[in-house]
Formats: C-alpha cells, structure tokens, sequence
C-alpha cells in the first residue's frame, strides 16, 4: 500500500506566451520507508509535481487541472486551507535546492528553528531550544551551541543545507520531499548530505521523494525511479532494473550521454539529438518523439500509456527498447 | 503708527533762549473749545468684544517687541498719548495730561501744566517726577528700546520739574510744531525699577498706566482682557466725554480672516473690518445684515496717504526723458483697473501729500489718453511700431521696461495694467521680488520701475523724497535720483519757514512741480474706514474723528443696553430690526470731494452698490 | 507602427504588446498623447488672433504674426490704425463682405482681459462666451487651462529627459568605475539629496528671478539625484553579467561596453520611473506656482489657477476651483495609469515565476 | 613535447576584502596562489576542483579579465601580463574564453547574428557582407542554422546557447580556448552534444582547450592532462590517466569518491571526508587541505608543500606524505555502469 499515491496530475501553467503544460498526467507510488527518486532535465516537471504534493504550487499562474494526490486514502489537493500547515511538516515536509535562498536571513538560527518548534509541539522556549539543539547535532553540525547564535549568511552552503534537514526533520514526518537538495553544492559537501539523509530516512523509517537531474544521485541513494521527460514520467523501475535493463529510448539515452570512467574523447559520446520541446506547444503523441531514433509515424500520433514490462517496471513507448541484460 | 512723527527732523535754531524760571510773564495756552470727540450721549458699561490677528509678544510699551497690533490699541486704552494731542478733527491741539502750556519764542522751550487729578491705574498720584523719570527711563539702554532712546538723544535737550505739577521741556532744536517733536507721555516712578532684568520681567505683566483701562486677563494664545478703572480720573475732562465707554474690552486672538467673518455673523464679535472691496461687495449677502441686526457702514475719513504706484528710475535712459514718463502717465488706465477688479472702490491720488493740510486740492494728474500719450511718446522719439506691436525709435530701442514689484497682491492689477500697455505699444515686464529684495533695488536705483507703498504722516517729508542733497548717494530714499534747484527751493521754505502761510503755499508750488516732473504715476487710495457692527454698537453722530487710522483710534463707541436687550428679542424671535440702508458716511465732506475731482477728470460714474 | 521606426528587440517588443493589452494604460497614453499635441497647438486652439484671415482677395496668417489694425482698415476706439487688429470686431465688420476670418474656437488668448462685455467686474461664470468662465482678471480659464497644461508638460518632459540625461550619465559612471571615484560621488549624492529640495528652490526663486529656465535648472538640480540610485545598482548587477566579461574577453572598448551592452540593458527601470517622474514634475511646477515662486506672471499655470480659487473671495467660484482641480486630477489619473500599465507590463515576474 | 603553447608561472592573485563607509581593506582572499602550469598546442588541460577553489580565477587571470598580482602567462613566447592595452587587444583574437552560464554570457539585447559577429566587428576583421559570412560559417559550425541569425538569445536553449556561446569565441580563430564551466549550466542530455561538438571543433581547428570544471566525468572525457586546485593552489597535475587511476593527493581521491557512483551497486563504496571548504580569506597553515585529510599529521601544518614529481613522467603532487599514502590511495578498477 503506497503511502503517497499522485495520479494523472496535470499541472498547467499561464503564462505571458500560452499555457503551459509543465506537468501532464503524471502518476507516482511513493512507499512507506523507501526512497523514490525522480530524475529529469530542467522543465520536465519534476519539481512542480512535488510542488502540488505540497499544495505549493503558485496559483496564478499555475493551476492544477486535474488528478489527485492521495495521502492515507485522502486527497490532499481536496484539504481544506485550514489543515495545511498541520499536513506541511507533520505528515511530509520539504527541503529545496536551494539553502542560501531558503533561510530568512534576519534571523538567527535558534530563532528560527524555535519557532517552528514552539508552533508544532507547544513547548516552551527551553524545551524548544533544546530540541533544536538534539536536532542540529542529529544533522552532524560541529559545536551547535555556537551556531544556533548564527545568522544563516555566516554559514556555508552544507552547513544551511544541514540545517534545512534538520529544521525539516524535526516534526518526524512520514515523507520528506527533497528538490535538489545537493545541486547548489560542492561534490563533496554533496556526498555528506546524501549520505546524511539517507542515514536520517533509515533512522526515522520516513519515506523519501528526491528530485535530481543526477543520475549519480540516483545511483546513490533511490529505491525506485522515475523517469520524467517533458511532464511526462516515460519510465519507472527500481533502481537496479532502471539502471541495468532501461527500455526508453530517453532513459537510454541519458544514461548513455554521461561519460563513462575510462573513456576518453576519441570516442564520441552517443548523445541525444535536438533539445527539450517548449511545453507550450508539446509535440502530438509521445513527447520524446522529435528527438528519438527509433521514431516511427505511430509515435508522433498516439500518447503512449505506461505499460508494464516487467515486475515493478513501466515504461511509455510504443516501440521500447531491449532489455541489454 | 503715531511714532513716525518722530523720524521729522528739523535742524536749524539759533534762537536763544528765556529765562525759565519766572513763570508769571508767561501766557499760558489750554483749549477747551474744540468740539467733543465723543458722543454726550454715549452710555458706559458692557463687554465689547474684538479680535487680535495674533497673541501679543509682550504687554510692555516700550523696550522689544512693542509695534505690533496689540501694543497701538493697548496705547490707545491706557491713554500712552502724551501731553497735549492733535485734535483728530480740527487738528488743533488739545490737553491731554497736561492742562496748559506755553511755547515760549524760541520755539524749543514749553511749559506745562500737569494736572492734578492725574492718577496712576494704581490710585498713586502722577506728578512732575513721573515726566523727569520718564525722560530718564526712555533713555535708559537697559530698557532695550534704541527707537525711544534716538528720540530722546534728538530731540529732547531737557525735561526739568519746576513744582510737582509744572514741569518745563526744552528740545534741542528750535520747531515749528514743537508740541509735536517735544512731546511725551509720563512713566510710573513709584512702581518701576529699571535693572537688566526689566525688559524680561515686564513681559508679561500689565504695566500700570494712565489711562481708563489695564489688562486684567489673558490667556496665551486665546485672548486678552481690558477691564475699565471705576471713577477713572479722565471721567471729568471735557474731551473725555463719550470716550472709552465698555466697562470690559475683549480681544479675542483669530488669526484667520475667513474665521474672524464667521464668528462676526455668529455675533461673537461686535464689529469687523472689512479690508478687501471684493468681500465688501460681494459677501454681504449674509442674515445678519439683511435681519438689520447689523450695519454696513462705510465711514469716509482723511488719513495721510504715502507715496503709492509706479516709480520710474530717472539714471536709466529710457526714463530720463520726461516726454517719454508722461506718456506713460496717459497709458495708465486707473478707471479700467478700478471698475474690472477693484469694484470701482478706490479713488485715484494726485497730491504727493495727499491726506495732509498741504495736499494740493486743485491737481488732476494724467487722465488715461492713448491720444495724448501718444503724443508724448512721439516726442520722446518712440514713432513706429515694431513687428510685435512695440514701440520703437530711430535707434531701434523699444519702449520696454521690466517693472519689479514685491508682492503678489497686487499681480493681478499688474497684469491687466500691462496688458493696456500693450495695446498703447509699450511692453512692460513684469518682476516679482522677495520685498527685501526690491526695496533694496530701490535704494540701489538698481531698477528701471518698481511699484512702491509708502507710509505717510501728518506733516509731509518732502525732504527726504526729492532734495538734490541725495541724488549724488544711494541708499536714500531719493529713489529717483531726481534732483532740481526750484524743488529744493520749495522744500527748504517748507522745512524752515516759521509763516505757516508761506510754507502751504510753497508745499502747494511743490506738490505741482512734482505732478509735471511725472515722477510716479500715481496709484490709488482708500480714504474710509469699512466696517460691519451690530445694532447694540452706537458712535457719534460725526461717527469718527476726521484723521484717523482704524475705528480704535478713539474709542468713542459704546453699547446701547436698550438696543442689545432689541437685539436680542428679535433675533430670537427671528423678527427684521428697521433697515439701515445708509452706508457711506461722509462727515467731513471727503467723499463728495473726491467725486467733484473725478468727475472733473472724466471719469465714468460709479457702480450703484 | 512603432516597429516599422526602430528595430526593437522581442522582449520589448513583447513588453509593448502587453502594454496596448492593458487598455487603461494605452487609452490613458492615447488620451495623453492627444491632450499634449492639443496643448501644442494652443495658439490655434485659444487665441484672440484668428488662424486665417482672408481681405481684399489675400490670405493673411496672424497667429504667430502681429498685424496692425491698418492692414484690414480697422481704427481702435482711440483712432489708431496702428494698434493690434481687433479680430473679434473685425469679424462683425467682414460680415456680408467676401472677406472673411476662421477664429479658433476659443476666441481669447490666455492672457487677455475681457473687460467691458460683463456689468459685473470678473471672475465671470462660464457663458457661451467663455466656456469655463474667466478669472479674477478676467482671463478665459479654458485657454488658459490649454496653455497651462503646454507650460507643465514641455516643463516636465524637459525635466524629466534632463533629469535622466544627468542621472543616467552619472549612475553610469558610477556602476561601471566604482571604486572611490563611486563612493566619492554617492556620498556627494547623499549629501545632496539630504537639502529639502522644495526649501531650496523656493530660496534659489526669491534671489533669482523665476523664468522658465531658471525653474528647469533649480529642479534639474534635484530631478537626477533619484536616478543616479537606480542607474547604479542596475550597472552594478548588469556589469557583474558575464555577457560583459564576454564582451571584455573580445577586446571590447569601456565605451564599447557601456553603450552597446549595459546602456540598453541598465535603461529599463528607468522607464518604469518615467510617466511617475513627469507626474512629479508637474505636481512640483504647480506647487511652486502655487506657492507663488514659480513662472512669472502673467504666465498661464495651473498654479496660479488653484492659488486664485482658494482666495477667500473666490469662494463658491467653482468654475475657478473645479477646472484646474479637473486638469490636475486628469493628467495625474492619466499618467498614474500610463506608469501603471508600463511597469505592469515591464514586470519580469510573469517571465521569472515559471521557464 | 615542443615548446607549450601557454605556460603560466607563479601566478598569484590576491583579491582585497573591503568594509566600512570608506572601504578600508580588511583582508585578503587568496584566489590564486603560486600557480604555475602548462599547457602543449593542441592539447586539454581540465582544470578541476571545488567552487572558491580559485580555477575560474586563475582562468580569468590568464586572458586578462583580472590583474594577477604577480606572475607571468608566456602565451606562444610573450608574456600576456606584461602587455600593455593596446598590445593586448592584439593578441585577445588568439585568447578566447567561452563562459558557464549561457543565459548571462548572452546580452539579452542583441540578436544571435549580432553576438557572434561581435568580435569581429570589435577586431574590425572584414567587411560587413564578409562578416555576416563568417558568421553564417560559424553558426554552421557550431550546428545552428544560419536563418537563427536574427532571433534574440531567449529564443533558443541552453545547448543552443551554449552553441552560440562557442561560435562566437571561435569568430576570431584563436589559438587557445579558456572553457570556464562550459557544461555545468546545461542539461544532461545537451552536455554530450556539446562535449562532442568541443572536441571535434578542437581536432578541427587545431585548437588547444583549458577547461575549467567541477564536474570530473566531464574532465577525465574532454582532458589529456589534469590540474586539481584546493584553495588557490594546484596540489595534483599530471596525465589524464595517472591522476584518475593513481591519485596521489588524498584530495584528489577525496573528490574522485566523492562524484557519485553511477552505479547503483557501487553504492557505499566510499565515505565523504569530513568538514567544510576553510575560507580562502584565511587559508589554513601548511597544506591547506589538512584540516580534512584523513592522512594528516602535525607536519602537514607547518609548511606549504611543493608541487613535486609523482611516479609517472609530468605527474606532480603536492603532499609531503605522498609516497606513504600512495597505496591507500590506489583507485579500483573502473567498473562500468552499462555492459
């Protein structure tokens, strides 16, 4: 029983040149206890679908079409306004790309993570600094006393990522969204916080929704993927089937477009031709179709559906690729 | 205001003098045969209620801050006259605290007899020592008061207490009006203790004086209250008699006009002045006047008149030509500008003195005549006109001056006066000065014409105006640089001449000669007082004396309990009084005057009102 | 239409669709526009001298030219022919001749006195003779209105280009060199803009005397101050762009740089400022007409209008109040609206929110 | 190896750190520190390390976008530094620089035509109608259609941009290439259309590349040789191949680990290392990296450790415990993430 289930969201967007169609009849399981992670390029559509599951999509301009995101057999789309910020936090919280935008900056940490603390468990300000202070060194932050006196621009990149974490983590939710948590990060900074979420999710047994445009990252830390292009999800698999038996031919071929250790350029990276569509006018039928080599007259035509083609593995095109295993 | 009479100057005396001593050869001078100022019938008591435009800085009369509103009418009730006065009608001279006096022939000594009922507001008699201090006082530099002291130092060689009530004042120079120059008004010895510390202490307190009424309330910013001395010693004297009638005098502090009407209709004030013809003519359209609960009353008088209009420099080229100023002279339209925006409500001025006995009753000025200016311009040389409608002569210099003007009330005048020019060929350019500035520029000759307003007192000053003496400086008040033998000639018989004949004849040669010298075109005057009061406020039958500034010169009005107690019923009962349909007032005969010289000048006929 | 002139680049061009869109902004600058090209041609539209006059078979053009009365065989009331023609009374004496005169629709230039038609001294009530009335002295408040509004927008418009001239050239400076020759003059600027600036024009009015110029310059003064600010930060955050480093790596001249990368690119937010700027010009030349230190007389200006109408005197004279209180009312609406739909249209938020 | 086309010696570039109403300095940031390298005609030399390290720096440096404090960059026998501005602008057509951000390196004001045809208009290179046809050549080159020519850089994506980006470095011919981040703004799918666009146009043109990068996939493809900065400093330069498969500076290794697997069975393989970029305002003493390296001993802070020669010939690392380490850090095979 998937903990989140999002089904045929559509999520469109107005803007100044037309509508457009930024997510378009996705459908996601997110199970208990396990990470899910949504790889795609910029504009496919991932962050705004974990914006819905937030309810935090800007409207004007954006507007959710139709679907339905199901919580514990309830729609949060449907929530009333009221119950909101008791669902943002308790049940799913989320961490954004990034850290130097998201922490008010007149502020001092203790301050803010305080009031949250206050606002969600009633404790008093001791307690509450307290927590906060189990919190950051949960988060692996050296000398927390110091730092809850910090303002977050005395504080580098992974520092104010650690205490995102840490700030997200501190009312325990069930699911926690993470967009990008480590692209405006150094690779090594990068693989600590990874690292720590995923030591976090273990200990809290919370479900994990990451959104990266990195395959590394995918590789390191998900369960099961999902495989956007252009606010489409073209393929979905555990991480394992995805990355040793991929059958979309844009899955494949942005495996493939990533250099492999040991090549060198007198190879020519195989790549994919032409760039993302404008999803203001999508192409008809399958949305990759422009681009895909193995294109035929069916493809430009019919949207394909996600299909089974194996245990725990779907994929959207008429024509999929074989299995290489 | 009465303080510029100081400022005459007279200056050669070589006269000696008597011995003072022996008073019995001496012909002693009282008056008591000039008509009362005040009305028989006028009725003592009630509370008469005014406004002050501002609260006074100071209750003082002397040292800083006493020429403001508050301190002329404060002199006026606390009787801060003098000795003797001008009779404000027949201007002879009358007693005031004295009760003789003699002006012995050098024409700088005179003797005066103090009167003995004289009493201080606080019952202390006031005797020879409160002049000899006085004159000590107002010398004092501790007082703060440079203006009295100039006056003292130029004026007042002595001030000596022959007995407790003779005292003999002797002036530096000898004068033909000494009364007038040697002349001043007793200070409390007894309660006055002259430190460093006096200008301060004195502030606020109300002084002790001489006449009916002293301050007995105030309140910073709101009001200040006058309240009359029972039994006042001054009830006795004949010229007295009908003056100073409320038993309480209240000046209210409104210091916006607007204000100041609305409280009037609503009846919190007993009288207004009305200061603009616009609101005379048009805003008199309220209940009150119509109900007859109050009366319009436009009370003709005859008031010195200053220099008033438009003042060419003569250093400049252009102005140096007298053809080329007469001309101008006939361009200036006064009926136009009188009738379009100033309700046909003011009169014309020709005499430079005008106001004064030495106006010269028979000067008609410059009618407005594009005929006869052209004329003159032609003969100044300015012949054709240029592309734009301008006057210009051979040269190709056009008649065009720039006219600096410091204040904006009189814009609009300025610029329907301009656009008469304009049509006659003469293009005016109009300047607006800070009035500083302007002033200045006058005093530099740094000008070609400028409007100017000067005050004037009872005695002429021709001096000063238009002798040669200042032409060669600047910084005088010879604007013109004008300067001319004969004139000088006349102002010299003027100021020195002991035969008042010969001097009025020689002001009358002056005032003529300047009218063909075309100095200024001459503005206008407003020589009335107008006022609205209601009906429980009676005056005399002459209403008000014949030379006076404001309504509260001479406080000869009073209230009517009869009339207040009508008043009252009808306005409760919402009932008209009888119609007082009577509005100009003209007892000396000023208005019909005026009438006879503008309709010997041609001007249109008034507006019926 | 404006496409055709310049070659403008799509954002703009996009931006300026999107402003015909907002239709209360464009109608606004279309009304502007009409109303100032109007005030323009005020001398054709209120003046006492007619726009053509035909006599005796020749065409005559006085509007902008003096003819004397002889020139149509007119004396005036005095017996010159010298005078200024009276074109109202010349078009009585045309009548049932071939001659004839086209007057503009209002007969009266703003500065004339119309006296002697009226029994009663001005202001008069607006009548079919003068459609809003006259003033005080007998001025038509129409034509003067036409004018004023001229004098307030050529002063405005000249202010506000001369205002961003000055603060575009400085704010430019200071962006692009930075360093002390910027904290040199941003200090200077503080320091400037600290003087209350009103006070200071008011001073400048008492010692010298007001004239148009002298008005643009004490304004001028202050009008660039506001500007500089904007120019700075923009140059500031453009120059950091790498398109310049780019432009730089090329061997591009400073000059180069300025006027070709960050000029056109730093100028937008100064045109959001524009129409509110021009507000601000207007509202400051009527202030100080107001206050009595502004145009000389006999100059037409809103100013002096209101200043008329709020004499105790005058009250209940509403022709005197409403008309200026109209124009003002109007123009700033107007432009309040134009300024509005520029910055709407010019807001990058739409583009920004969501790629 | 022929005389090296660029050789950088001793670069040093300080930059002040200033506060206060009159912007009194009050420190310095050491960008680049006492780098020194070079590079042969021809060749790539990926310049890699984290953000702040100073490598975009040192780029700048080089073509003179930033003043060194001291050094000197011997461009084919003359020392860039030492040239003066117009002597510089000059040789600029030779130096070309293609930037990270495609949308920022773009005026947003200028058509496609326009910016490509810029630096010839700058180098005042022909005439109109000849420059326009350079331009239609470049864009051809580059894989962008000429009837592009005049739209506005919005218009097109990231790869397109970054296409233009190149065609317009190239418009001048130069001889040397700075690529300062070229991939890192741009889609996964895009970044090997344009690696493969940047190598073939550096066989063609006989170009010589120094590519700047974070991203170490993208390096060990594009490099013949390495260059790994730490703070403003080079602490490993060598072959492609030595330094990927033997690095021999703990960082190098720490960063090599710290990429991510793109193998999800090769997950947990390797553990971050610990603590943070110090400040490069005040680097710390000795071998800057100490605070973190796993392999630190109290030597390590009391001097600045040379750039000294590794095993293989032009491998040079500076670290003074580098023999002892070297079998720790020894790399395991390359395990591929696809059959």
């Amino acid at each position: 029983m998937a903990l989140l289930s999002i089904r045929g969201l559509k999520v469109h967007f107005q803007t100044e040149l037309g509508v457009n169609q930024a997510v378009d009849g996705v459908s996601l399981d997110v199970e208990p206890g396990r990470t899910l992670g949504i790889v795609g390029e910029s504009g496919c559509g991932k962050s705004v679908t974990a914006l819905s599951v937030m309810r935090l999509v800007p409207c004007p301009p954006g507007r959710i079409v139709s679907g339905e995101i199901l919580w514990n057999d309830r729609d949060v789309l449907k929530l009333p306004e009221k119950e909101l910020p008791e669902f943002r936090g308790r049940e799913v919280a989320m961490i954004f790309q990034d850290p130097m935008t998201s922490l008010n900056p007149v502020f001092t940490i203790e301050r803010l993570m305080c009031e949250v603390i206050v606002r969600r468990f009633g404790v008093g300000k001791v307690e509450a600094r307290k927590r906060a202070l189990a919190a950051l060194t949960t988060v692996g932050i050296p000398d927390p006393e110091t730092r809850l006196g910090s303002y977050p621009h005395e504080l580098s990149g992974g520092m104010k990522q650690r205490i995102l974490i840490a700030m997200a983590l501190l009312c325990e939710p069930k699911l926690l969204i993470a967009d990008e948590p480590t692209t405006a990060l150094d690779v090594t900074i990068q693989k600590q916080i990874l690292h720590l979420m995923k030591d976090l999710q273990q200990k809290n047994k919370m479900a994990l929704l990451l959104i990266t445009h990195d395959i590394g990252v995918i590789a390191e830390t998900c369960d099961d993927v999902a495989v956007m292009y252009a606010g489409r999800v073209v393929e979905c698999a555990s991480v394992h089937a995805l990355f040793s038996h991929n059958r979309h031919p844009y899955t494949r071929g942005l495996f493939n477009s990533v250099p492999k250790r040991g090549l060198s350029k007198e190879t020519p990276l195989p790549s994919i031709e032409g760039s993302v569509p404008s999803l203001l006018n999508p192409p008809k039928g399958c949305r990759f179709a422009p681009r895909c080599f193995r294109r035929q007259d069916r493809c430009t035509v019919d949207d394909p559906q996600l299909l089974p083609v194996a245990d725990k593995h779907t994929v959207a095109c008429h024509f999929p690729l074989e299995d290489p295993a | 205001m009465k303080r510029i009479s100081f400022t005459i100057l007279a200056s050669l005396a070589l006269l000696s003098s008597v011995s003072a001593e022996d008073l019995s050869a001496i012909k002693w001078e009282t008056n008591n045969d000039e008509p009362l100022i005040g009305s028989e019938k006028a009725i003592r008591g009630g509370t008469f209620t005014d406004s002050l435009p501002s609260y006074p800085l100071t209750f003082r009369l002397y040292g800083p801050n006493n020429n403001d509103i508050f301190a002329n009418w404060s002199r006026e009730y606390s009787l801060d006259i003098g000795l003797v006065d001008r009779h404000p009608t027949t201007d002879k001279f009358i007693p005031i605290m004295a009760t003789h006096w003699s002006i012995q022939p050098d024409n700088k000594t005179i003797y005066f007899k103090l009167d003995p009922d004289a009493r201080w507001s606080d019952g202390e008699k006031i005797t020879a020592d409160d002049y000899t201090f006085a004159a000590e006082f107002l010398s004092n530099p501790k007082i703060q008061d440079p203006f009295a002291a100039q006056y003292m130092k130029d004026y007042i060689e002595s001030v000596e207490k022959i007995d407790d009530y003779t005292i003999k004042v002797v002036g530096k120079k000898p004068s033909w009006r000494p009364l007038v120059d040697y002349n001043f008004a007793p200070l409390p010895k007894h309660c006055t203790v002259v430190d460093d510390k006096w200008v301060e202490r004195e502030n606020n307190k109300p002084p002790v004086v001489q006449g009916p009424y002293v301050i007995s309330d105030f309140k910073e910013g709101e009001y200040v209250r006058f309240k009359r001395i029972p039994n006042w010693w001054g009830d006795k004297k004949r010229y007295f008699t009908g003056m100073f009638n409320p038993d309480v005098i209240n000046l209210r502090v409104i210091t916006n006009d607007d204000l100041e009407f609305d409280l009037f209709k609503k009846h919190e004030l007993d009288i207004f002045r009305v200061m603009s013809a616009r609101q005379w003519e048009t805003q008199m359209n309220f209940d009150a006047l119509a109900n007859g609960y109050v009366h319009r009353k436009r009370v003709f008088t005859e008031s010195p008149q200053g220099l008033s209009g438009i003042i060419f420099n003569l250093s400049t080229p252009l102005f140096q030509n007298k053809d080329f100023r007469k001309g101008l002279q006939h361009l200036f339209n006064f009926d136009e500008v009188n009738k379009e925006i100033m309700f046909n409500a003011y009169y014309r001025q020709y005499s430079m003195f005008t106001g004064t006995p030495y106006e010269n009753h028979d000067l008609k000025g410059y009618p407005f005549d594009p005929r006869k200016a052209r004329e003159y311009l032609t003969k100044a040389g300015f012949t054709k006109r240029d592309a734009n409608g301008i006057l210009e002569n051979a040269k190709g210099e056009k008649a065009r001056f720039t006219l600096n003007y410091p204040s904006k009330s009189l814009e609009p005048h300025l610029t329907v006066i301009k656009n008469i020019y304009k049509k006659g060929g003469v293009d005016i350019n109009l300047q607006l000065l800070e009035p500083g500035a302007a002033f200045n520029k006058l005093l530099e000759r740094a000008y070609e014409a400028s409007l100017v307003n000067m005050t004037a007192d009872f005695y002429p000053d021709p001096h000063q105006y238009f002798s040669s003496e200042f032409k060669p400086m600047k910084q005088n008040n010879n604007f013109w640089g004008y300067g001319d033998p004969e004139t000088d000639k006349l102002i010299d018989i003027y100021r020195f001449d002991m035969d008042e004949a010969k001097r009025h004849d020689a002001m009358m040669k002056l005032d003529a000669k300047l009218e063909d010298e075309s100095l200024l075109i001459q503005f206008w005057q407003a020589p009335y007082l107008r006022m609205l009061y209601w009906d429980n406020i009676q005056f005399p039958d002459q209403f008000l004396p014949k030379r006076i500034d404001t309504y509260t010169d001479y406080q000869c009005f009073w209230i009517d309990p009869a009339r207040s107690e009508k008043l009252e019923a009808a306005m409760k009962a919402g009932t008209k009084l009888p119609a007082d349909t009577v509005i100009d007032v003209d007892p000396y005969g000023v208005q019909k005057k005026l009438m006879q010289s503008a309709s010997a000048s041609g001007a249109p006929a008034q507006l019926k009102n | 239409m404006i496409k055709r002139f310049f070659r403008l680049n799509p954002i703009t061009r996009k931006r300026l669709a999107k402003f015909r869109q907002l239709k209360r902004g464009y109608y606004s600058l279309l009304i502007l526009i009409c109303l100032t090209i109007l005030s323009f041609l005020s001398n054709y539209l209120a003046n006492s001298r007619p726009i053509i006059v035909k006599y005796e078979g020749k065409f005559y053009f006085p509007t902008y030219r003096f003819f004397p009365g002889s020139t149509f065989g007119q004396e005036d009331e005095y017996g010159f022919d010298d005078s200024e023609t009276d074109y109202r009374k010349l078009a009585e004496t045309f009548k049932g001749t071939d001659n004839w005169l086209l007057m503009p629709p209002i007969k009266f230039n703003p500065y004339e006195n119309d006296f002697g038609h009226y029994d009663i001294p001005p202001p008069h009530p607006p009548d079919s003779r003068h459609y809003l009335g006259t003033d005080g002295q007998g001025r038509d408040v129409l034509a003067r209105l036409l004018y004023g509004l001229r004098i307030s927008m050529l002063f405005s418009l000249t202010l506000v280009c001369g205002g961003m001239v000055i603060g575009v050239i400085v704010g430019c400076a200071q962006g692009y060199f930075g360093g002390w020759f910027d904290l040199m003059t941003q200090r200077l600027v503080e320091i400037w803009s600290t003087l209350p600036f009103l006070y200071v024009v008011i001073l400048l009015a008492t010692l010298y005397k007001p004239s148009f110029t002298m008005l643009l310059v004490a304004l001028l003064l202050f009008e660039w101050l506001g500007i500089t600010y904007y120019m700075r930060t923009e140059m500031y955050r453009e120059k950091t762009r790498e398109y310049v480093a780019a432009a730089r790596s090329m061997g591009a001249s400073n000059f180069r740089i300025i006027f070709l990368h960050l000029l056109p690119n730093a100028l937008v937010p100064i045109v959001t400022l524009a129409p509110f700027a021009i507000v601000g010009g207007i509202l400051s030349l009527t202030a100080l007409d107001f206050l009595g230190y502004g145009l000389p007389a006999p100059t037409a200006s809103w100013g002096e209008l209101v200043d008329q109408a709020l004499q105790s005197s005058n009250r209940g004279k509403l022709w005197l109040s409403l008309s200026p209180f109209v124009a003002i009312t109007t123009t700033l609406v107007l432009v309040t609206l134009i300024g509005e739909s520029i910055r709407e249209a010019f807001d990058p938020k739409p583009y920004a929110r969501y790629r | 190896m022929s005389a090296p086309l660029l050789d950088v010696r001793n670069v040093l570039k300080r930059y002040p750190v200033r506060g206060g109403v009159f912007g009194r300095t009050r420190g310095e940031v050491h960008a680049v520190e006492d780098v020194s390298f070079t590079l042969a005609k021809g060749e790539t030399l990926g310049l890699v390390g984290e953000s702040g390290c100073g490598k975009s720096t040192l780029g700048r440096t080089i073509i003179r976008l930033e003043e060194a404090n001291s050094g000197g960059v011997n461009f084919d026998g003359e020392d860039l530094l030492a040239l003066s501005r117009k002597e510089l602008f000059e040789r600029r057509r030779h130096l070309q620089m293609i930037f990270q951000d495609p949308y920022s390196s773009l005026n947003p004001r200028m058509t496609l035509g326009e910016i490509v045809r810029e630096p010839l208009a700058i180098h005042r290179i022909g005439n109109r109608k000849q420059q326009l046809e350079e331009v239609t050549m470049l864009l051809e080159k580059v894989g962008m259609k000429p009837e592009m020519i005049d739209r506005y850089p919005h218009e097109f994506s990231g790869g397109q941009r970054q296409r233009i980006g190149i065609a317009r470095a190239l418009a001048l011919r130069p001889r040397l290439v700075i690529a300062d981040e070229p991939m890192s703004a741009l889609d996964v799918s895009v970044q090997a259309q344009v690696l493969n666009l940047m190598v073939s146009l550096q066989r063609e043109l006989d170009l010589t590349y120094l590519f700047i990068s974070h991203d170490l996939t993208v390096v060990e493809y594009i490099s013949d040789t390495i260059a790994v900065m730490y703070l403003g400093r080079i602490v490993e330069t060598g072959p492609k191949r030595a330094v990927f498969d033997a690095p021999a500076h703990p960082y190098t290794r720490a960063l090599i680990d710290a990429a991510p697997v793109r193998d999800p069975r090769l997950r947990g393989a390797s553990h971050p290392i610990r603590g943070e970029t110090p400040s490069p305002i005040n680097p710390p003493p000795g071998c800057a990296f100490h605070p973190r390296c796993p392999f630190a001993i109290d030597r390590c802070k009391e001097a600045i450790p040379p750039l000294e020669a590794h095993d293989s010939p032009g491998h040079r690392v500076a670290c003074i415990r580098r023999e002892e380490i070297a079998g720790e850090l020894k790399r395991p095979a390359v395990v591929s993430a696809s059959p």
